[in-house]
């Protein structure tokens, strides 16, 4: 099984209208330990990308990502924007030219997204941002990998293990972010950022698994 | 309730432009009151802004004033003393950096801490890391 | 020529505020741009607005770059890295206080001081005293 | 030799054209070592003085001051404002109910100014600032008063000092107010409300001398 440049497309486009269905949920979740934006940064972000998504169909699979990312920096407008951006650049330079991914090529692309992350954010896994999603979701890829498992049993643990690390940045004290103001209080809360990170691989489970 | 806010700046837009920024972290729960520029719209400030201000947001919890710079303590004070003489709330002049202090209260006052919490912790803002290499 | 400064916020009015109250002390020697909010007005940052800022103020002598909120770092940066990567000019992110620093790196860049001399001196500003009873 | 209340409103309604006349130089001086607007702080903040005189020819002189102070501190924008505001205010307070001052009377009410612009601004003499214009002018009208000069005289030389303490304070370095973010470069320049506290002087010693 592999993943072609119509199922990336799918994905983005289901993406889309997931994080407008979840928009309030995020925003929520924000509103508790930050400035109850990641719901409408992530909204519109992801419309900017789904309306440049007609005029990709005849694009590779690193070119549509790569336009993924420059489209988060320029229309998010929070931490998100640059994070997530970096990460679908360097997830499209990871695949530039490919038009079909194997399970192998899909882990290098997690990979790249999820270094995509640390290297502008600068964060440790614990510190209750989006990378205590990210981190389990890439070991998980990369074990299922190893394992041999197909695409769709691939995507689908490494989604899974991003909701567990989803539930696992409650008991987290913040340290990265505006929720590093909050200091104690952050405890308690689920991280907007690391929800936002598993509905992005669930979608991508759900979309081309 | 909780502690109010009032910043005062020499810049209208200066003012109301932190006091968005901190509302948005105030989670609703903050009086935050903008006393910026000079009634003819110029650079400056106004005792009658402060004021304005002041009875807005002031309450029994007490108020937080932050001001952009030091130039704006005189009339600060001022408006501080007219104001206490009127009513039996208090209210602290601050010394913290205007927009770190003032997102940093909204923070503390939002989550019901103490007058002398609020204060202590806008203090200690301009020592919070900017850039992650430094955290 | 002097150092310029850009300002980055999360809010526009607070950008071009904090720009008009160092312009002031820039005694038209400084070139100051905002790059405040998101390009359909909330708030936010936004590559764009700082790499608009950053093509309207540098030059030669460098271009020092501050910040309302940590959150706003990470855009800064990228919004550098493409700056720099076209032109050869010097660009540096400062940690200091938003207006405290502005205000001061308005002054030592109106006199003519080096990057290195103005990106100091913004970021001792917030030890710079408000109140008289600290001076 | 004494001073009326006619003389007082006399005064202030040339003082209102002096500060006019003035706008530029004190704008020019602010220039060099603060932000433009001393110029602009006072005239704006006399315009309103003066206005106001029209509705004051009933007061006593303790009244008029007051209400000069409080004009000032609501319309003058700059740190001069709380700091001549309540130096006109300490002033009226001295002279409350007075409808003429003799020669101690008005260094009653000059050391009642001068106190109001150190309780306000904390500053001492040799900080650049308004106080090193002030404080020798007081200091020559005590003795003036002591040594038996009448009104004209005192006004003179109280002023006379100013002008020479506005002139020293040329090689100050500023360590109060806006100025002092010039540090060292602060020396060598004029301080501006050193300079007006002179011209107020002045105009008070032309028009009541
Ligand atoms: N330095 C960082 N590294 C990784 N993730 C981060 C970092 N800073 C913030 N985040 C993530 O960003 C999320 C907030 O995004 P968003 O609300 O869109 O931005 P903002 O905080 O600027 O309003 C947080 O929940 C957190 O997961
Ligand atoms: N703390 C102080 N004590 C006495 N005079 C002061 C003090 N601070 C400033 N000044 C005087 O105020 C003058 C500047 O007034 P102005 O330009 O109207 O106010 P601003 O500095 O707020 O623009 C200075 O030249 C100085 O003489
Ligand atoms: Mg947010
Ligand atoms: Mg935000
Ligand atoms: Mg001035
Ligand atoms: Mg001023």
């Amino acid at each position: 099984m592999s993943m072609t440049t119509e199922d990336v497309l799918r994905w983005l486009q289901q993406l889309a209208q997931v994080l407008q269905e979840n928009r309030e949920y995020l925003t929520q979740l924000d509103a508790a330990i930050g400035d109850a934006d990641h719901g409408a940064n992530m909204d519109r972000g992801f419309k900017a990308v789904s309306a440049k998504l007609a005029t990709l169909t005849n694009a590779d699979i690193g070119a549509i990502l790569k336009t993924v990312g420059t489209t988060l920096v320029s229309t998010v407008g929070g931490a998100s924007g640059p994070l997530y951006g970096t990460a679908f650049l360097r997830a499209g330079i990871a695949t530039a030219g490919k038009q079909v991914l194997s399970e192998a090529d899909v882990v290098v692309l997690l990979t790249a997204f999820v270094e995509g992350v640390k290297a502008r954010g600068k964060a440790q896994v614990g510190e209750k941002t989006m990378l205590d999603a990210l981190q389990p979701a890439l070991d998980a890829a990369k074990k299922a990998g190893s394992d041999g498992l197909d695409l769709a049993q691939l995507l689908k643990q490494s989604s899974d293990a991003a909701q567990q690390g989803v539930q696992a940045t409650i008991p987290l004290l913040a340290t990265k972010g505006r929720a590093s103001y909050l200091g104690e209080r952050s405890i308690g809360h689920q991280d907007p950022g690391a929800t936002s990170s598993w509905l992005i691989l669930k979608t991508l489970a759900d979309s081309c698994g | 309730m909780a502690v109010g806010l009032v910043i005062v700046s020499h810049s209208a837009r200066l003012a109301e432009g932190v006091a968005e920024l901190a509302r948005q972290m105030g989670h609703g729960q903050v009086a935050i009151a903008a006393a910026g520029g000079t009634p003819d719209g110029s650079l400056g400030t106004s005792i009658e802004k402060v004021l304005a201000a002041l009875e807005q947001v002031a309450g029994p919890d007490g108020t937080l004033l932050l001001l952009d710079l030091g130039s704006a303590v005189m009339i600060a004070e001022m408006a501080m003393e007219t104001f206490t003489a009127e009513h039996d709330y208090r209210v602290v002049i601050s010394t913290a950096p205007l927009v770190e202090g003032a997102v940093v209260a909204a923070v503390e006052a939002s989550i019901g801490n103490s007058l002398e919490e609020v204060a202590g912790a806008a203090e200690a803002a301009g020592a919070l890391p900017k850039l992650h290499r430094d955290q």
